[in-house]
């Protein structure tokens, strides 16, 4: 065999060292720091330039207007129409607030509670499958039934996604509780809702917060299934009419709401987990 | 068929050593009363009731940490319902003690290892337990901050009169601290060894010490037969 | 006209105050002009002289008979015929008002796709069989207007398989065309115009002008309400019929047809440049024709879509005018 | 300050403790053999109730069958119209295979490429939130121009949204592979295919399953709301059908071939992942 | 301003010290060429290139818990591009001279911790390395185990000639292994130890030797200054 003799000139190696330490702790920081001066920069331009693609086929005829619009036509549509498409805007993110949080305190509570009993747990497994994954919009009907064309059955469409989202993750994440903290519990003599207030329910935010972004968007898609299939006001229901109309500038106009709607309730949902888990970047 | 039967008096610093899966841990569980055996019994005789008597420190740190420093220490008293006020005094308190005095804002992961498993054991300490049950708090240290740890952990615990059983692997610790050593190994207690050097010790000098050295070189002797697994 | 300056409450021909009735309202697709005159009446405010609140909500075909069946929706506009496919499966609902007379549906040819006209040799049969072989899009294959182009393949002898329905709901049909998906489209209450306008297909023949022995005596789309509301506002039915007798004195008004147009417009009905045009060639019509309901409910158990022949006597309400 | 005497006198210790041993490690063998018998007995128990209330309420009058149908109807239909279902089945089964598959492949794909440029993810990240959060049923008159109303629109919906939940958990994922792992890809000098092959498509495989549980369900989901609102077979289409046509023992005939097909496919994947992660349950 | 100029010859055993952060994990990676230093050099003179002729063995184990042992040690092997019957023979080569004859076939979660580190020394030696990088190898082990894997690690190394850079944070360990201990601090060589046992050493023997004991004592000597943060 063979051997090998290193010879290390490091100059000024502690300098080195320091910096190399440095750079790789700015990179860190960096990655925390999202929002560099850059990237903000470059999602403005793809945004300008995908707008002006968009808008320079339609001009020059390469794409039909009458199914894709053009930006121009949607900002026109979206001002002319501003007061409806408002007062539509209110009404499917009234509905969407109000079943995302029902769906998210029902779905956390059941979580807690079927776990908390394992056999419970195993046997309503392939019912809680079974139930997340029946296309909603074929029941819409029946939801019409039971809470009638109101607030309420777009609310119920709703909850009854969003519930099973943040059933589901928040089931996972207490599956994985640190054993660790777990046995302090036992070994300190935490009562059961001490051990529920101060060990589980923090161990599992990470968790319940994933849950908790699907369900923003799983909401929207709810109210607006719902609206789709039968209501008074709302977004969903102005898609279909415009969509029927071969209004196509409105479709984009409400996509647009819709995605603004989202975009907000996704970073508020965002905003909330970074301040409960601000631990995290310390 | 062997049997365990042990009897710990007040204010003893009892060495509990053996190898991995002997049952160290489970005992000290047992003995908290986080498990209930299903033959034979644990008798702990306190002043104040179990859970307040008992105080157990784990081999990781186990701090949340999603709590500061001084809200993880204050952990145990928060749970017997001691007033916020009262409780946070203790904790920093209890901070000051173990050297860290002035960081009970300080999340556990701004701290050090050693930072760390001091503010275990400041969360311990505070609520003034009669038994003490220490499991490994130094088993994932560098040997300088163990080394310093160990010192630390003596300097607080002599004068106290507490009771302490202290699970480690590391027979040259044991040897350090304890004033009896239990050896167990596969389930049954193989030797039970009384360490008189004299308190409060001197630990950097203890080290050194010709009768410390004996007793590690007579304590290895136990483990040359085993074969690991 | 009094349209504009609806009176502070209802009140019946005789002047005494009346009670203000809330009708929920919904039409199968918003917009469609054979409804127009509900929009108008709405519009105009025909409904509120007549003491009616009308309370507009937009609910899919799949959702409509739990909708009226619990009690959400009192009123619908539908085509006549399907209105035996209600009855027969006890949804009980009865017509009210007459809204358009002449059966409105068209076949359209994709571009590029040879269909003879009706007026060529062979007449509608050729037009029809012409469609052997062919994709055709028609809104929903199994609803009412599936059934009948089905019924009518047949009677060309085009028989199940030798053709290929693809369902082009509303606007789909244009993305359907545009694709070239289909080669054939059935459409109509205006939705057909677009298609045309755009360049998308060509028309080929109309079934309530071009098929005079099936569909001329047939009258095209209704007012029907639920029978549980009718028995608790009995004079429901009557005020509606004249709120409609009103909205169709408006629309045949011609000085009123910018107005009519952009009332249209708003209530969704695609813009096109013949839109006043198409509006006035709508035999709209508030009083109900007995002979033409009986007519739809024949052809709708000829067709399939209802399995029984429903008595029209027996599906009107009463106290409302009949013809 | 007060101190404690301990006696501890466990007879035969050494069996006690072995006993305890042995009764933790069955816990932990039980939970893996998660279909027990008394787990098995209890869902179909549950099931068979379920089923028999629903029965009985519709015999009795307490539900409308019109809408609710009863599950002797809906058993009676669905053999009388097995063939015709079967056809369906398979339609909507194929569409969602293909979408489902190119989905999966794809988001596992761009992901990988997309996070090995950090500023190429940071300017996509609203790109992609904003995509994925859209309604795709009111996408779908747009997916039947690209695609025209074939099989190929169906799947179209369908990748368009599997896509974006694989994408988005297998990026996830590849933000968290164990370092120790990366490093010793450098230190042994991995090429990139290799790094890739070898350390991160392994480490990421249990966030990749986590999309694709996920992406089961939201094919079909996709695939249905395409039949639902234009196509010329498959089960979405049924429903539509069905719902005109009164017979509401169709409609729930529908559904619970959707919920086997769900449950067949989840099924699978679950087993793959199983398969994939044998080496967790060692 | 100090400078690092560090020249290890071929076949010293030398071991690195010092405490957490100053360094020692990255100075590794400059050697193996994972990490390329900004200013200065790191020459690292062998028969075969770098890649082939550097090996690192890892402080946590990092093996990769979906392969069973013996793919993971003809991981290296793999990378080059050996032919499968070759590498997984010289795998099954390996695992026997660490010890693990016929365990191959198992993965790292069914090892105990000390057989893991062992499978992972067996990945090193796999490609034949002219150089050694070895970072903390034993120091998540216990006392025994850890005793024991220090002999079977000098017992393998001793007569290959192959040079070996160690880096630990046990001065016992250093003083017990090393022909060579360099003592890292906060940025600067404190100090550059030669030790001079004869080899091949009896690690049971030498742990209570007086020569041994006297080097312990003088290498706690150095950090008598450092406070821990
Ligand atoms: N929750 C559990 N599930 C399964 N087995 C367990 C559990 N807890 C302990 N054991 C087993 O019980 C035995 C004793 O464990 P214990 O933790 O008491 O050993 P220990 O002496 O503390 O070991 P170590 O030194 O590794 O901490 C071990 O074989 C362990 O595998
Ligand atoms: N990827 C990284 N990102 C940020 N900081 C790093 C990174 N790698 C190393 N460092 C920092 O560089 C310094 C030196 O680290 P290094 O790992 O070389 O120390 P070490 O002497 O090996 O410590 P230990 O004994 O704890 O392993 C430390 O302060 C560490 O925090
Ligand atoms: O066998 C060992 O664990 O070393
Ligand atoms: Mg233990
Ligand atoms: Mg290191």
């Amino acid at each position: 065999m063979t051997s090998a003799t290193a010879t290390i000139v490091t100059q000024n190696a502690p300098a080195e060292l320091a910096r190399a330490i440095e750079g790789s702790q700015q990179r860190a920081k960096r990655k925390k720091t999202k929002w560099s001066a850059l990237t903000v920069a470059l999602q403005v331009l793809s945004l300008v330039v995908a707008l002006g693609m968009w808008e320079w086929a339609a001009a020059s005829g390469s794409i039909n207007t009458l199914f894709f619009s053009q930006p121009s036509a949607i900002g026109t549509f979206a001002i002319a129409n501003a007061e409806g498409l408002w007062n539509d805007t209110l009404a499917t993110l009234r509905a969407t607030v109000f079943g995302f949080a029902i769906g998210s305190v029902a779905g956390v509570a059941v979580a807690f509670f079927i776990t908390s009993i394992p056999l419970l747990d195993r046997v309503l497994q392939p019912w809680i499958s079974v139930l997340m994954s029946i296309p909603r919009v074929a029941l819409a009907p029946l939801f019409l039934l039971w809470f009638g064309i109101t607030e309420t059955s777009k609310v119920a469409l709703a909850v009854s996604i969003v519930f099973f989202m943040v059933l589901v993750s928040t089931a996972a994440g207490l599956k994985s509780v640190a054993p660790d903290l777990l046995a302090l519990g036992k070994a300190f003599h935490a009562s059961p809702w001490q051990r529920f207030r101060t060990i589980l329910l923090p161990s599992c935010v990470p968790s319940i917060f994933a849950g908790l972004r699907l369900g923003v968007v799983t909401a929207i898609l709810g109210v607006v299934s719902s609206e789709m299939v039968a209501s008074s006001n709302g977004l969903g229901q102005r898609i279909v009419l415009y969509g029927q109309n071969f209004q196509s500038a409105g479709v984009f106009a409400v996509l647009a709401l819709l995605a603004i709607i989202t975009g907000v309730m996704t970073a508020l949902v965002a905003w909330s987990e970074r301040y409960l888990l601000r631990w995290q970047a310390m | 068929m062997k049997s365990i039967d042990l009897e710990v008096p007040k204010g003893q610093f009892l060495c509990l050593v053996g190898p991995s899966g002997c049952g160290k841990t489970t005992l000290l569980n047992m003995i908290s009363g986080a498990l209930r055996p299903e033959r034979g019994s644990v008798n702990v005789n306190t002043q104040k009731p179990r859970a307040s008597a008992v105080g157990y420190m784990f081999a990781r740190d186990s701090l949340m940490p999603w709590r500061p420093v001084r809200t993880n220490v204050a952990y145990a008293l928060e749970l017997r319902g001691v007033r916020k006020q009262d409780r946070l005094a203790r904790a920093d308190e209890m901070l000051e003690l173990v050297g860290l005095g002035g960081k009970g804002h300080l999340h556990p992961q701004q701290l050090s290892h050693g930072m760390r498993q001091r503010a275990n054991l400041a969360r311990t300490l505070a609520l003034d337990p009669e038994l003490m049950l220490v499991d490994e708090p130094f088993g994932a240290l560098d040997a300088q901050t163990k080394a310093r740890l160990q010192g630390e952990f003596l300097r607080i615990w002599e004068g106290t009169g507490k009771t302490v059983i202290f699970v480690t692997h590391d027979l040259s610790e044991a040897a350090l601290i304890a004033d009896r050593i239990v050896v167990m190994g596969e389930g049954e207690i193989r030797k039970d060894i009384t360490v008189d050097f004299e308190r409060p010790r001197d630990l950097d000098k203890l080290r050194f010490a010709s009768g410390y050295q004996d007793l590690v070189h007579s304590l290895w002797g136990l483990f040359s037969s085993g074969e690991e697994q | 006209t009094g349209g504009h300056t609806p009176k502070p409450s209802g009140s019946d021909p005789t002047g005494e105050p009346t009670e203000l009735i809330t009708v929920n309202y919904s039409a199968p697709v918003p917009g469609a002009l054979p409804f127009l005159p509900v929009d108008i009446a709405a519009a105009q405010g025909f409904f509120e002289e007549e003491g009616i609140e009308l309370v507009v909500t937009q609910t899919s075909a799949q959702a409509l008979p739990a909708a009226l069946t619990s009690g959400q929706i009192d009123m619908t506009a539908d085509t006549a015929y399907n209105v035996g496919r209600y009855l027969e499966n006890g949804v009980e609902v009865r017509f009210v008002s007459g809204l358009n007379d002449n059966v409105d549906f068209t076949l359209l040819a994709a571009d590029g796709v040879d269909i003879p006209g009706p007026d060529e040799v062979g007449g509608w049969r050729a037009s029809i069989e012409a469609l052997r072989g062919l994709r055709i899009g028609t809104a929903a294959q199994a609803g009412p207007i599936g059934l009948t182009v089905a019924a009518l393949l047949e009677e060309a002898g085009v028989e199940e398989g030798e053709y290929t329905f693809v369902d082009t709901p509303g606007a789909a049909a244009g993305n359907a065309l545009e694709a070239g998906q289909v080669d054939a489209v059935f459409s109509g209450g205006g939705f057909d115009a677009p298609l045309v306008a755009n360049g998308l297909a060509t028309h080929v023949l109309s079934l309530g002008t071009d098929i005079p022995d099936i569909f001329g005596d047939q009258v095209n789309a209704a007012l029907t309400m639920t029978a549980t509301f009718i028995e608790e506002n009995p004079e429901a039915p009557a005020r509606v019929q004249r709120a409609i007798a009103r909205a169709m004195e408006y629309i045949q008004d011609p000085a009123n047809i910018d107005s009519v147009v952009a009332d249209a417009i708003a209530s969704g009905t695609p813009e096109t440049d013949e839109l006043a045009e198409k509006i006035q060639s709508y035999a709209y019509s508030a009083a109900l024709s007995i002979d033409g309901i009986q007519a739809a409910l024949e052809w709708a158990n000829r067709a399939g879509i209802s399995s029984t022949v429903i008595d029209a006597n027996d599906s009107i309400a009463e106290g409302v005018e009949t013809v």
